[in-house]
Order: structure tokens, then sequence, then C-alpha cells
């Protein structure tokens, strides 16, 4: 276990090598506050193009760091976890924001509020979720938290005309700062009764500590992950959620609903599973996530039954789908990380092509988010809303897509840990999801009868349609090639910082 | 050569779905043609594959397949692409390929709106329940299993009468909530099973534990695991075939779905709960299911009076059929739950000719709605004058319905109810009850429509048009024939049946590893 | 000042404060004090920080608490510059007015 | 016998008729009426000489082969038990008599159907039913394997189905065959359980075997009285005998001639035929006998007082067809088999007489069937009435006429086997219903034929044609001639010729009755005795009932006046068994029915789905109501959750 602690005699010219694509990105990110000052208003989409060079190039470099980080260490003093886990949740979430950013131009442009920084702000979200999947140390994992937040919001807030965007600006600002006032009491906390904020670190202490709790630092855990909690949308802390994700541009829910989610939990599952693993610790937490995990599935899936807007829908189908990660926390078992993994995977490429739906069909000035917005869709974009259907059935969990895999393995995972009623809490919610996702997807499929609105859907451009293929792709192969992702995920668990207990 | 033939069975409709997404959509007759030459070309296939089974060479273990195929899959977890042909669902394939051929036989180019969506939607469908009756991995199984359901879910919500939409909401709930719980089951079995496996034969002969699962804080010793994860495959079966309580998705599916859909949905999709009960429940859990099958039989025997009484006092045609065919289903789950060789082997047979009854009877009652444009029982009467084809097919059908000797469907039930009355006499004789409830319902049905003296609606009414003659020739055709010369169907599934009985009966010498599954202590009070 | 005696009454003074500011949020509406209240419960977390950092004799509390400040800063800019859009906009300065997209 | 001899005579017997059903059935629309009627009646003939040869097989061959069992195809097989059904033939002497009478009869009555659906358009609808009933019926008794035998069992239900149903415009009528198919269910289901203990006890269906194997069941045990009491049901459902009687007189819905070939003849009488092919079980259950014995005789008295005081001539010939069926599965159910049988064969003569002359009188009258509308047709008709005379005779067992043998023999049989004073009792019972017979039969002959007429209709009565007198007078001379020859044979050759023709004949099939062919020494005092009373006791009802309705001395209103109210009430309603059906089963069955639909269906099974999908939404709509929108609820939500978890991370441990 020792082992594992990295030495502080790293040379600190490699270092940088271990946060290269995050350099790289930030790098980005400030590139384009200088572009935008030279880009005139008609050529903003230029500015995309080079965000999406910016993010492919970090994506370069993570791949390269796949390879290079076969034997994961700590860069910077412990304070950064250079391995493979991380760099998988980087490739999640660089792959959203590329389609992100492929699919915002003619959006932002079709809102009319298509200016330069938004480009900057996803690229500098996109970086604090990157550090914060790879953060190793709580101070990192609080400073990333942040820089996505503030970023994100802005970006939330970005429709400056409309009170919708202000309103979930201010409840995600407000309430943000009120969860990281618990985050970082919590840290506060682990700090105070462990005497560090290395994770490994930590880890090290609390095993020497044995089988003796103290109280205070248990207070701090569970504040902790109240923090956490709040980023990945868990009831009863999923509130803010179907306002948030309503009322901000589609093209930022997009973006948010994906990586906000697959950061925070990469960094859940590091400090929880594997840093908070020690058994006595793990008696006391889990019962709490446990709780979480059920209240996440049964809110969010009892919730969306009776929604009128998609994106609303779609946020409370997030905080279900939370739950059903959870469970690849609380089993705290190699499987559950795994299954957690390719949760996150799944979860991201389906959810971010149901958005990009969402956000292809947006009409000029405001977005069509309502059900009856979607009315008779197939029969003027059979494939649109084929597509749609799609991953509205991913969601669901049927086969052969990728949310079928996704559910099966957690609740195989929980199964696998005796934790039968997790499965069939997770069962029984899955059954009520799918009345409203198939709902949505009959709603595409049935004509408008007279006196029903009829939508004028704006055509599909080059970048949506190739986003929309992307993502089908991606759905339908993490559905029936399963081995492909199962097999990386499976190496990203092993190469895990700070190994922990298991 | 080597040829897999089983995959060519799965990949041709497939095939076929995907190319008609290259025909333009105006072309109707080339879309009709290339889905009615699809199916066709299968039915062959299949015809050819089920006649020179015997023939071929039979896998080793206790259940013996033909034409097997296994290619890895997920290693990691040991799911594999294993397909198997065996007595049980050789004939049920044929069925398969059958009523998937009449269903595009009688799709009419005029009156269906959007053709084109709904013949690869068809196309597909036929590959996923093929592959139900294919495939020997679990999760293979549950992958076409469930993934039937979604070009079901279209074509149910996309075609047929305007309260559709909920008719298939429920039946989409009920079915997808039974085959979750089957999925839990599934993968404790495969954990259960150690060797890390999904393949039937490596699970064979119940590998789960039998000691009761005990509840902690409260001390409530339950069932064992093995009966649990029994329960959950059986709520997937009962709610497809379905059994009397799981069954009030039915009438209202049938009611909404157009005569095309009926045809192999009624004619074949229901019959897969019954398949699954035989071909999983039977053999992976010997224990559970001896332990149960006075429950299951029960409910049987339930549905079959509780469908006749519903027949009998129903006045909707569709509606009629549609209990009807829940009592004669409630034989089948009958059969399979005595456990014994008669039984099931009656069940096999029962499952060929209820789908061929069933499909006939739809047909008919399409045509009769088509031509009077009512389903009110009470509205119809006298027909037999003005259609007398009809008249004959209708006659045949009723009679095959209601279990006369002579015609298929006796020979199951007779089989059946043997198997029945060496078990439970009782339920024997209760089903008998079933049968005098089944003749009134459906002498009730018939003359209903036949005879007295014609009504308004049925003054001017033209007999049934060639094509439909010709889809309800052969169907009549067969009834007959197979009550005079049953033994093809009985002698091809006797030996596997009688293969999987004796699993079912512990002959195995089940090897019960003892995995304690105890639930979680997590949820504090 | 021995930091081993009053350890005990900074954290509880610290907790105090958090209270106090958390009860804030709860009760007040104008979306400024709101804003304050958040800002105390971080202050009241940085003296968790710099009380543990001198009982432990590490210095990362101290760090950590330094951080603190700035992240906080850096959300105070945000925040106001957010309030303010919505001030423009001609709604009152009272969070129960954000109810639009439940009602 | 060689047995290819009888298989190709056994399926040539059967494809026939089968032939000529399909022919009719499927092309039938489009021949024309002489075709139509060529194809019914010849095939039937042409079955009718293959049933000859068959016969002459029988009587040819040696006593000790009398019986030959072929194989035709396997059917099916069954589970391990290997209990596997043969589709096999069997002929003897049994089935040869059955084969003769059903294709014999059955010839004439299609000649006679010629003439009668003269004019009905559904004359091959008509003809293929009719043949397809033959072929059904040859079935039924060629059968060597009891599943097979339920096969024609329920294939002559069928067809008489089809044929009560015939004109299926009229609601009677459709109601009358489907209360007949029902009725035959409930036996085939008897039937069909019957088989079930057979095969679970011997482990074949085959009927050889079964008898093979009888001994394996201990004499008057359980499992054999179950056995016999279900075949006795499915044969009562058949033979419509109490309980299951009250579908026979509403099958008179049916054309006449259907009533004389399926509900005289021949499909009424199977049930006999069963017992009688059964009664190596039968004679090893005698509970299941006597009970046979009493339905039996029961149903004879209950249908000769129906019959009394029955208006419509169709159903007063219908009730005393169940009363002589009556006297037939009594005689079963006391063992004399042969008895049984030779009066099987003179019923079926005489009653086809009788149901064919009062077609004839029908025909006249132009479907006028309530007697009381008739009277006075002697002077129009008077061969038809020659006829019906013979077969009245025949009916009430006035000396030499065809039923005096038959129904003397088993009186006497009665009375000289059975237990202490049971003989006795059955046969003064035996001796009422020779009077009940003689009254009914001779009202109904005096009141259709006698007196003056009552309707204008009758002056316009005129003679059947040919093709429907021909077939009666044949039957005529027969039932007279039958009794007659045997009775002068009797007279002057040794007197236990009596019937002794027949038992002869049939006596390899009964050999294993215990109480071996029929022997009614008339020589003993006892049957002579026994055979002169009940005679008398017949020309007593006959001689009454002339006097009655002739000579009006006394006239039967006055005699209704003296009798209690109740009785006539009783006899006219049969005994209100209609209403009490009604009341006891159907409208129960049809309420609980409309319960399940109404209530059951969507409150129950209906109701928990909806209840849980109703409780989602609620739940969904209260956590809606949470989203309240207001920052600081969110707020308060999650500090408390937090502080919860606080509490609840130090407090609980999970172990």
């Amino acid at each position: 276990m020792l082992a594992v602690i990295p030495s502080l005699v790293t040379p600190s010219g490699v270092d940088i090598l271990g946060i290269l694509p995050e350099v790289i990105l930030a790098g980005g990110f400030v590139a384009l506050l200088m572009l935008d000052l030279v880009t005139s208003p008609a050529h903003r989409g230029r500015l995309a193009a080079f965000g999406l060079v910016a993010v492919a190039a970090s994506f370069g470099s993570t791949v390269w760091g796949w390879f290079d980080a076969s034997t994961p260490h700590t860069v910077y003093s412990g304070s950064f976890a250079y391995d493979r886990f991380g760099l998988f949740i980087n490739a999640i979430i660089l792959i959203s924001t590329a389609l992100v950013l492929m699919i915002s131009p003619q959006y932002l442009n079709r809102r009319g509020l298509h200016y330069g920084e938004y480009y900057s702000l996803i690229l500098a979200a996109a970086t604090g979720m990157m550090i914060l999947a790879g953060a190793s140390s709580l101070m990192v994992i609080f400073l990333a938290i942040e820089l996505l937040s503030i970023a994100l919001y802005i970006l939330s807030g970005f429709s400056r005309t409309e009170p919708r965007s202000h309103e979930a600006a201010m409840k995600y600002l407000l309430l943000g700062g009120f969860a990281s006032g618990f985050l970082l009491f919590g840290m506060a906390l682990i700090y105070g009764e462990t005497g560090h904020t290395q994770l490994a670190q930590i880890a090290a202490a609390l095993q020497n500590a044995g089988n003796s709790v103290d109280p205070l630092l248990m207070a701090g855990v569970a504040l902790l992950f109240v923090g956490l909690a709040f980023k990945i949308s868990a009831a009863p802390f999923h509130t803010w959620t179907p306002d948030v994700y309503q009322g901000a541009p589609t093209s930022v829910t997009m973006f948010m609903s994906v990586t906000t989610k697959v950061a925070a939990f990469a960094t859940l599952i590091r400090v929880f599973t594997y840093t908070l693993g020690e058994t006595a610790v793990y008696d006391r937490w889990k019962i709490i996530v446990y709780f979480v995990a059920i209240a996440s599935m049964v809110v969010g899936n009892v919730a969306a039954l009776r929604q009128k807007s998609v994106k609303r829908l779609l946020g409370y189908s997030g905080i279900a789908q939370a739950g059903y990660i959870l469970i690849g926390v609380v089993v705290l078992s190699p499987l559950g990380t795994i299954a957690s993994l390719y949760y996150l995977a799944a979860y991201a490429v389906t959810n971010i092509g149901a958005f990009a739906v969402i956000t292809i069909m947006a009409g000029r000035g405001e977005d069509m988010d309502s059900y009856d917005s979607l009315r008779g869709l197939a029969f003027r974009r059979p494939y649109v809303a084929a597509a749609m259907s799609l991953f509205l059935l991913s969601l669901g969990g049927f086969p052969p897509t990728a949310g079928f895999f996704a559910k099966f393995f957690v609740f195989a995972a929980a199964i696998n840990a005796n934790q039968v009623p997790l499965a069939l809490w997770g069962i029984a919610t899955s059954a009520v999801s799918v009345f409203y996702y198939l709902r949505i997807a009959l709603l595409m499929y049935t004509r408008p009868t007279a006196g029903q609105p009829v939508y004028s859907w704006s055509r599909t451009s080059f970048a949506g349609g190739a986003v929309l293929v992307f993502t089908g792709a991606g759905t339908l192969v993490l559905g029936i090639f399963v081995t492909l992702v199962w097999t990386i995920a499976v190496a990203a668990q092993q190469g895990i910082l700070p190994a922990g207990v298991l | 050569m080597n040829v897999p033939w089983l995959t060519v069975v799965l990949a041709l409709p497939l095939g076929a779905s995907l190319l008609l997404q290259a025909v333009p959509r105006s072309a109707t007759g080339a879309i009709k043609a290339l889905t009615v030459g699809a199916t066709l070309v299968t039915a062959v296939i299949v015809a050819v594959l089920v006649a020179a089974m015997n023939g071929t060479r039979l896998s080793p273990g206790p259940l013996g397949f033909h034409y097997e195929e296994q290619h890895s899959w997920i290693p990691a977890i040991g799911a594999s692409y294993h397909l198997g042909l065996d007595g049980i669902s050789a004939w049920i394939l044929a069925l398969n390929a059958a009523v998937f051929l009449l269903g595009a036989v009688l799709i009419s180019r005029r009156d269906t709106d959007r053709l084109k969506l709904f013949c690869g939607l068809l196309l597909l469908t036929e590959t996923m329940t093929a592959g139900v009756l294919l495939s020997l991995d679990l999760l293979l199984f549950y992958l076409f299993w469930e993934g039937m359901l979604i070009p079901l879910y279209f074509i149910l919500a996309n075609y047929g009468n305007e309260n559709r939409g909920r008719a298939t909401v429920k039946f989409m709930i009920y079915t997808v909530a039974g085959s979750l719980l089957m999925l839990v089951s599934i993968i404790a079995l495969q954990f259960a099973g150690g060797h890390q496996s999904f393949d039937i034969t490596a699970l064979l002969g119940g590998q789960m534990s039998r000691t009761p699962v005990v509840i902690p804080w409260v001390n409530i010793s339950t069932f064992s695991p093995e009966q649990w994860a029994f329960l959950g495959f059986a709520a997937a079966f009962a709610i497809k075939i379905p059994m009397v309580p799981f069954h009030t998705w039915l009438p209202d599916l049938y009611v909404s779905a157009p005569v095309p859909v009926l045809v192999f949905f009624a004619g074949l999709v229901s019959k897969l709960g019954a398949y699954g009960f035989i071909r999983f429940g039977l053999t992976l859990f010997p224990d559970a299911v001896n332990t149960f099958k006075w429950l299951f039989a029960a409910l049987a025997v339930l549905s079959i009076i509780y469908g006749a009484l519903m027949a009998l006092s129903e006045t909707d045609l569709k509606r009629i059929v549609a209990y009807s065919s829940i009592s004669h289903l409630g034989f089948i789950a009958l059969g399979i739950f005595t456990l014994t060789t008669n039984g099931v082997n009656g069940a096999v047979i029962q499952i060929v000719n209820h789908g061929i009854i069933i499909t006939a009877l739809f047909v008919i009652v399409g045509v009769v709605e088509q031509r009077t444009g009512t389903r009110d029982i009470r509205e119809l009467a006298g027909l037999e004058k003005r259609m007398p084809w009809l008249y004959a097919f209708f006659l045949v059908a009723t009679l095959a319905g209601l279990g006369m000797p002579g015609m298929n469907s006796f020979v199951g039930e007779f089989s059946i109810m043997l198997g029945a009355f060496q078990l439970y006499p009782v339920y024997a004789v209760l089903a008998g009850v079933g049968v005098v409830l089944a003749c009134w319902y459906m002498l009730r049905l018939h003359q209903g429509l036949m005879h007295d003296p014609p009504q308004p609606r049925t003054e001017s009414v033209r007999d049934i048009s060639v094509r439909q003659g010709l889809v309800l020739l052969p169907l009549t055709a067969l009834m007959v024939l197979l009550g005079v010369f049953p033994r093809p169907i009985g002698d091809v599934a006797r030996p596997s049946v009688q293969q999987s009985v004796a699993v079912a009966n512990g002959s195995l010498g089940a090897t019960a590893v003892s995995v304690p599954l105890v639930t979680s202590p997590a949820v504090a009070p | 000042m021995n930091a081993t005696n009053d350890f005990p009454f900074l954290l509880g003074l610290a907790a105090f404060l958090f209270s106090i500011g958390a009860l804030g949020v709860l009760i007040r509406r104008n979306p400024i004090v709101v804003f304050m209240c958040i800002e105390l419960m971080l202050n009241a977390v940085n003296i968790v920080f710099v009380s543990y950092g001198r009982y432990l004799n590490s210095e990362e509390g101290q760090v950590f608490a330094f951080m603190v400040i700035v992240v906080a800063a850096a959300e105070v800019v945000v925040g106001l510059a957010l309030i303010t859009q919505v001030f423009r906009l001609g709604r009152e300065l009272d969070v129960d007015d954000l109810d639009e997209m439940s009602k | 016998m060689n047995t290819t001899t009888v298989a190709v005579c056994g399926s040539l017997l059967m494809l026939l008729p089968l032939a000529g059903a399909l022919v009719n059935g499927l092309a039938g629309p489009r021949l024309s009426r002489n075709t139509v009627n060529l194809v019914g009646t010849v095939s039937i003939f042409a079955a009718f000489v293959v049933a000859c040869v068959m016969l002459t097989l029988v009587v040819g061959a040696p006593a000790s082969a009398k019986s030959a069992t072929v194989s035709l195809w396997q059917w099916i097989n069954l589970g391990h038990g290997g209990l596997s059904v043969g589709v096999d033939l069997t002929l003897d002497p049994l089935s040869a008599v059955m084969i003769m009478v059903i294709t014999g009869v059955g010839f004439l009555i299609h000649v006679y159907s010629v003439g009668y659906m003269a004019e009905d358009r559904g004359i091959a609808r008509f003809f293929s039913y009719m043949n397809f009933f033959i072929f059904s019926m040859l079935v039924l008794v060629l059968a060597a394997d009891l599943v097979i035998l339920i096969i024609g069992w329920a294939l002559v239900a069928l067809s008489s189905y089809l044929l009560i149903g015939f004109w299926y415009e009229r609601p009677s009528a459709v109601i009358a065959a489907r209360k007949a198919f029902i009725t035959q269910v409930i036996g085939d289901v008897a039937l069909v359980i019957a088989a079930f203990l057979i095969v679970l006890k011997v482990g074949t269906l085959s009927i050889p075997g079964i008898f093979a194997s009888a001994g394996s069941f201990p004499s008057s045990g359980l499992l054999v009285t179950g056995i016999c009491s279900l075949l006795a049901i499915g044969a009562f459902a058949k033979s419509a005998q109490f309980p299951l009687h009250t579908w026979l007189p509403d099958a008179m819905e049916g054309p006449t001639p259907v009533s004389a070939l399926i509900h005289a003849a021949t499909m009424v009488t199977a049930g006999v035929y069963l017992i009688a092919r059964f009664h190596p079980l039968f004679d090893r259950a005698p509970v299941a006998q006597g009970m046979v014995a009493c339905v039996g005789i029961g149903t004879a008295v209950m249908a000769g007082v129906i019959a009394l005081s029955q208006v419509d001539i169709k159903r007063v010939i219908a009730y005393s067809t169940m009363s002589q069926i009556g006297l037939m599965i009594f005689a079963v159910g006391i063992g004399a088999y042969s008895a049984a049988m030779y009066h099987l064969a003179a019923h079926a003569v005489f009653k086809a007489l009788l149901f064919m002359a009062a077609g004839n009188v029908i025909h006249a009258l132009h479907d006028e069937q309530d007697i009381r509308l008739m009277g006075g047709l002697a002077a129009r008709m008077r061969r038809t009435e020659l006829c019906f005379l013979s077969g009245t005779f025949a009916l009430a067992g006035i000396p030499f006429f065809a039923g005096f043998f038959s129904k003397e023999g088993l009186l006497g049989f009665g009375l000289t086997n059975g237990p202490g004073a049971v003989p006795w009792i059955l046969y003064i019972v035996g001796l009422v219903i020779n009077v009940l017979t003689g009254l009914y039969a001779f009202r109904l002959w005096a009141t259709v034929f006698r007196g003056e007429a009552q309707t204008a209709r009758v002056y316009a009565a005129h003679e059947a044609p040919p093709m429907m007198l021909g077939p009666v007078t044949i039957l005529a001379v027969l039932s007279a001639s039958l009794g007659i020859v045997l009775g002068i044979w009797a007279l002057f050759l040794h007197a236990n010729v009596l019937v002794g023709v027949f038992t002869s004949f049939l006596a390899p099939v009964f050999t294993t009755a215990t109480s071996g062919p029929i022997a009614v020494d008339l020589g003993t005092w006892q049957a002579v005795l026994a055979g002169t009373i009940g005679t008398l006791a017949s020309l007593a009802g006959a001689g009454l009932a002339a006097r009655m309705w002739l000579q009006h001395r006394p006239d039967p209103s006055v005699v209704l006046e003296r009798l209690p109210r109740a009785l006539p009430q009783l006899s006219y309603n049969k005994f209100y068994f209609d209403e009490i059906y009604d009341a006891l089963l159907v409208r129960p069955t049809i309420a609980l029915a409309r319960t399940t639909r109404k209530v059951i269906e969507p409150r129950v099974m209906d109701g928990w789905v909806r209840a849980i999908a109703d409780a989602c939404s609620e739940l969904g709509g209260w956590a809606r109501d949470y989203q309240t929108g207001l920052i600081r609820d969110y707020a308060s939500y999650m500090i408390l959750a937090a502080g919860i978890f606080v509490v609840a991370t130090i407090v609980l441990v999970s172990r």
C-alpha cells in the first residue's frame, strides 16, 4: 500500500507530461479569448473550428498518455494522478466537448447569441473537468470544481435577454456556491482528522487508523459527499437540475448534463471507492450513498412521468441515471467501478445524442423543448426521429443499445456484491422510465391532428447530421460490440490511483 | 460445405429490412414483393432445416441441438453467440416463418400507411423472434427477447385503431417489467453458475443454492435463490403468455392492432413465453419448477376458465378471440407445468396448433369487420347465406378452436390433459370444464356470425377475396391434416421434450452450488 | 495563546458561523445578501482550515484557506455580474421571484 | 378373416360416404340437383353393398375367428408410457350388425330425403352433411381404439349439430343445435377422462388391448366402477338418457329425415353400442351396471309419460325413441346385450319408419306438426297410414311385429336374471312401460289419421310421392315381416329360436359376459308367462288408447278432468327439465361470466395494474410539487439532507 504513495522526488520537467491534455486545452481556452477579439462576428464559426483543433490536440495527447501511463503515478507532488482512469474520463469529456462545439455555431446563430466567449468558456469548463478527473488532492479537486462551475454559471446564463436563462444561472450560482460550502467544510474536516489533503496519504492514514473511526471525519465524509452529490445531481440534491437544464441554452445543457456528471463521478469514485474504501469508513458512508442511489432512481424516474418539456424530462432522466451509476460506487468492487465507467460512456454518447436532436430542432429565437413540438417529427424528419427514438430506447435500457449494457453491468455489479435489493430498485424504476421515454418516441410517430400546432423544424446542418450519426453509431456499438469499451474500462479501473483497498 | 444456416435464418429478414431502405417509398409494389419474397425464402429454408433436422449431427450434452453455432461475443463475462435448433424449437420456428409469411401476404399495399416502415419493422420482428427461438445463450436470448419489443412497439404504436397508444404502452411496461426481473435472474444465475457463462448447456440442472434466503434484521426465511431466480423468469414468461392475472394487456392490444400484425403477434409472439418456460424454466431450475408447478398449473387452469368466461360474455369479436386465446394458452401452460412428457409434448404440439388456429380466427374476424364494418356480435348474423366460403373456413377453425376430436387441437389438448391427469386429476377435470365452455363460446361466436336471418349490416356483403382465401386455405387444411396425422409434430418434439423433462425431474444429478445470496442489510431502519 | 486549548472553541465558532451563513441563505430573499451568506459559509470553513493547520502544524491548511479566498473572489465577480444583469432586466431583487419554470 | 380384406372393405366403407360428403360439400353448388341426389344416395348404397360383403365375411368366418382388428396408420405416440394410438378398425358381429343398420336404414332414408328435400335449395349441403354423418357413425362403430372411437363419437355429434341447425335461419333450430352439441361435448369429456383412467391403469387405449387386460381391474373395484360410470355418462349424453336427455326433443328442429336417421335409427343408439362394446368392463362393475339399468328404465318411464301429452307429432315420436332407448340401456344394464342389440336393430327399422311416415304427413300438410290440427288423414293418405300403423304395432310390441320379440325378450330376461326381488320390480315397471307405449303409440295414430279432420289443410293433403313412399313401404314390410317370420318360426320350431338367431350370431362378442348369450328359454313357464303378460299389457294400452281416442269412451278430456292437475302439467312440460337446467346451469354460468366481465376484469385484474400506475403518477405529482422553483426551498432540502447524513454517518453502521 505504501508503495503507491508517490515519492516526492519526481523531476518536475516530466510532470508537465502528466497534465499535457489539460494544459493544451487551457492554452486553447486562453488563445480563444484572444482570437475572439480579432474575429469579425460573421466568422465566429472559425472559433468553433479552432476550439475543435484544441480539443483534437488534447485528445491526441490523451491517447498518447494512455499508452504512456501504463505504470500510473502522480505528478506535482501527488496532487494530480496520471493514470488511465483519468485519461479514460478525459476521453469522454473531450469527445463530448467536440460534439458540442460541432453543433453549437448553427444553434447559437439561430438563437442569436453567437458570441466568442462561448467557446472559450466551454473549453475552460472542459479544462476544469479534466483536471477534476485527474485531481488526487482535495485542494485540486476544489479548484477544479470551482473552475468548471464558474464557467458553467456564465454559460447557463448565456442567453442574456432571456429570463429563463437568468433564472437558471442564478439558481445554479447560488445553490452551487451553497453546495461548495458543504464540500469545503467536508474537505476541511477530512483534512483536519487525517492531516492530509492528498488522497493517497488520506488513504494511508485511514488504513493506519484501522477500525477506530472519528465522528468528525465521518461528518466530513458526509459533507464531502453532499458537495459531490450536488454536482452529479443526485437526489435529494438534484433540485437545481431541471430548472437549470431547462433554462440554459440547449447546447449548454447538452454540454453540462454530460460532462459535469462524468467529471464529478470520476472524482466521486476516486475519493469514495479508492480513498475512503477502508471497511470501517465504508460501512458508514455506504448507508447514505445507498439511500441516495435509490432516492435518485425513484425521484428521477417518477418525477419525469409528469413533464411537458423534453429538456426538463432529460434533466430528471439524468437524475435517475446518476442513481444507477451510484450503484457502481456503493458496491465498492472493481466490477462496480468498471460498470460505472461503462455507464458514463454510454450515458455520454446517448445523452449528447438526445440533446443534439433538440438542439438541431431548435427554432429561431426559442428552444423547441415542449412535447408538442416533437409531434409528427417522424413524418418530416424521419432519420432525426429514428435517431431520437434510438437514444430514448438506449436511455430506457433496451438492447441492443448502449443503455442496456450500461444497466446490465451495474445490476450485475450489485448482484455480484449481494446487493440484490439495489438491482430490484433499479429494475422497478427502469420499468417506470419506459413509460415516459416511449411516450416521446410515440409522439414523434403520431400525425398532428387538426388544431394542433405544426412546427417548422429547421433543416439539419451537416455538423448536426454528423453529430447524430456519431452518437447513434456509438449508441449501437456500445450496445453490440461491448468488448471494445469494456476492455478499456477494465484497464482504466486497474490503473486508478490511489489503488485503495481494492 | 458448412453453412451457418441458423445465422442465415436470422440474417435474411434483417438484411431484407435494411435493403428495404434503398427502395423508394413510392414503389409499394416492390416493397411488398421484397417483403413477401424475404419471408418466403426464410420459410423455405426453415422448412428444409426442420425436415432435414433428424439427419444432422446432434450436439453432446443432456440436451442435444442441431445446426449448432457458437462464437465468442463478450468473453469478459462469458457471453457467446450460441445458436441451436432442437425438437422443441423446430416446429415453433417453422410456425414463426409461416406466420410472418402470412402477415406479409396479408399486408394490403393500398390501405397500409407508410408501407415501407411497416414492412421493415415486420422483417425486423421476424429476426428477433427467430433469435429468441434459436439462441442458447441467456444473454443473447435476452437481447432478442427484449430487442423484439422495439420493432413491435413501433408497429403497434403506428398501426391500428385510435386507442392503440395506451394499449401499446401498457403492453410495453408490462413486458419490460417482467423481462427486467428475468434479467436479474439471468445475472444471478450466471454468477451462481460459477464458471462465468451464460450458456444454457453450462447452467443446466440447477446451479443455484437451494438454501432459503434469510432477510436480515427480521430473520424471515424466504425462498431459495434458485426459486427466486425461477420466479424472475416466470414473471417474464407468464406476462408474455399471458397467464391470468397478468393478462390485461392482451385484449386491449389485440383489439387495437391490425390483422397483419395480429397474425404474427397472436400467432407467434404470445407463444414465446410458453417456449421460454419449456426451454429455460424446466432445464435451469428443476428444483424450483417442481416446487412451484402446482401454483403455475393452478394459474393455468384459472386462465382456462377465466378466459372462457370472458369470451362467453364479450360482444366484441376481437375481444372474444383474444380471450379464447388466453384460455387456450392456459392449456399450453398447464401442459408445461405437468412436467410430464405427455403434458409438455402436448404443449409443444398445442403451441403450433394454436398458432394456426388463432391466426385463422383473426384473419376471419378481420374479414368480417372489413366487410360489415362492425365488430359487435350483436349486429352480426346470417353471414352463412352471403359468405359460404368464409362459413366453411370459419366452421373448420371454430371446430379446431373448441378442441373437436379429429381436429389438430384435440391431439394437443388430449395429450396435455393426460399429462395433467397423471399429476393433478382435479386440474384435468377443471380443464374439461374449460373444454365445455370453449365449445359454448366458440359456437356462440360462430353461430352468432353465421346463422339466424341476416341483419341490415350483413344483408349485402361479398364473400372473401382470393388473397384471403389463399391465406385461410392452408391454415384450415393444416387444422384437419394435423388432426388426422399429428405424428410429424409430436414425434419431432418428443425426444427433446423427454430430455428437458428428465432434466426438470432432476435426473441430471442436479449439483447445487451453494452461493449465499443474502439480501443486503444496508437499508437501515 | 495555545492552539491546543482554544482549538475546540475555534471549531465551534466556525460551525456557528457556517450555520449562520446557511440560515441566511434559507431566510434572506435578496440575492446579494444570500450571496454574502454563502461567502460567510466559505469563510467559516477558512477558519476551520487555518485552525486545523495551526493545530496540526501543517501548512496545507493555510494554503487551502488562501485558495478558498481566491476562488470566493472569483465567484463573487461572476455572481455580482449575473445579479446586476437580472436587475437590469427590471426584476426586483428577490430570489423567490425566480420560479418561472416550475410554474 | 383375412385382415387385408377387412382393411380394404373397412376403408372403402368409410371412404365412400366421405367421398360423397366432400363432392357434395365442395362442388355441390355447381352440380345439378339430380347429380347431387345421385352422389348422395349412391355413395351410401355402395357403402351398403360393402357392408353386406363384410357381413358375409363375418358370417362366413369360423366361430373362433369372428373378430378381426386391422391397423391403418399410427395416429400418435404419447410419452414414455409408450401409449401409441393407432387408427385401427375392428370387424366383429357387433360392428357388423351396426354397419348393416347404419348403411341399410341410412340408404333408405337418403332415398327418402331426395323426395322430402325436393324443394330445398341447400340440398347439396344437406346430402354432404348426411353422408358425413354416415361416415362418422361408421368410424364410431368400426373404431378399435378408444381415442378413435371418441373421434367418431364427436364427429357424429358434429354432423348432428350441423343437421339440426340445417335451417340456420330459424333461431330455434340454431339454439337446438348448440344445445345438442354442448350436451354431446359433456359426454365427450366424460369419455376422455374415462380414457385417461384406463390408460393410467392398463397403459393402452386399443379396445382389444383393454379387454385383454380387463382382468387387471379388480372386480367391482372403485376404478372400474368409475371408468364405467364415466363411459355411461358418455352413453347417456349420446342416447338422450336422463339427465342428459333434454336435447333430443329440441333436435326435432332438423329436417325429418335427419330425425329418422340420426335421432331415431343410429346415432342415439350409439350409447347402447358403447356399453355393449365395453361389456367386459361393465361386467366387472355391477354398481355401474345397476346405475345404467335404473337410469335406462327410469328414462323409459319418464319419456313414456311425457310422450302421452305432447302435441308435436315429431316430439311424440322423439320421446318414444327416448323411451325405447331407455329400454335398451336398461337391457345392457342388466347384461342382456344381445337382446339390446336386437331391439336396437328392430327399433332402428320401425322408428325410422314412424319418422318417415310422420314426415309424409308433415310434408302433405306443408310443415304442420301439431297433431291437434290433423285427424282424418287416413282417407287421403291410405298407404302412409298403413305403414305408420305397422310401425305403431311394432312400437307397441303387438305380437309378431318387430318390437314384440325384442321387447318381451328383454322383459323375460330381466325376469329370469338378477338378484332377489329386483327382477320382479323391474318387471312391473316394464309392464307399466308396455301400457304407456301402447297408449301413446295408438293415441298418436288415432289423433293423426282417424277421427274427423281438424283443419282445412287436411282436405288439401295428398299422398306422398313414390320417392318418399317407397322407402317407407320397404321399412313397413320389414318391420312387420321381420317379426312375423321369426314368430312363425318360433311357433313351429323350437321356441328358443326366438331372438336366438341373433343371439347366436352375436355370441362370440359377448362370450365374456357373465350372463352369457341371452337364453330366454320360452320353454320355461316363467318366460312364457312373462311374455304373455307383457303382451297383454301392451294390448291393454293399445286398446285403451283406441277406445279413448276413437270412440271417446271415456273421452280423453274427461280423463284429464279426473286426474290431479299436476300430472298432465308435469307431463306436458316434460317435468320442467329445461327450466330446471336453465335455472341451475345456464343462467348461473352466464351470470358468472357477466360479473367476470363487468366487475372482476376491470376492478380486480386490471385494477391492480392501474393502481400501480396511478401510484407512480401520484408520486410523480408529489415530486413535482416539491420542485417549487424557489431557491430557498431547494437550499432547505439540501441542508436538511446534509444534516441527516452527517448524523447518519456518525450513528449508523451497516454490519
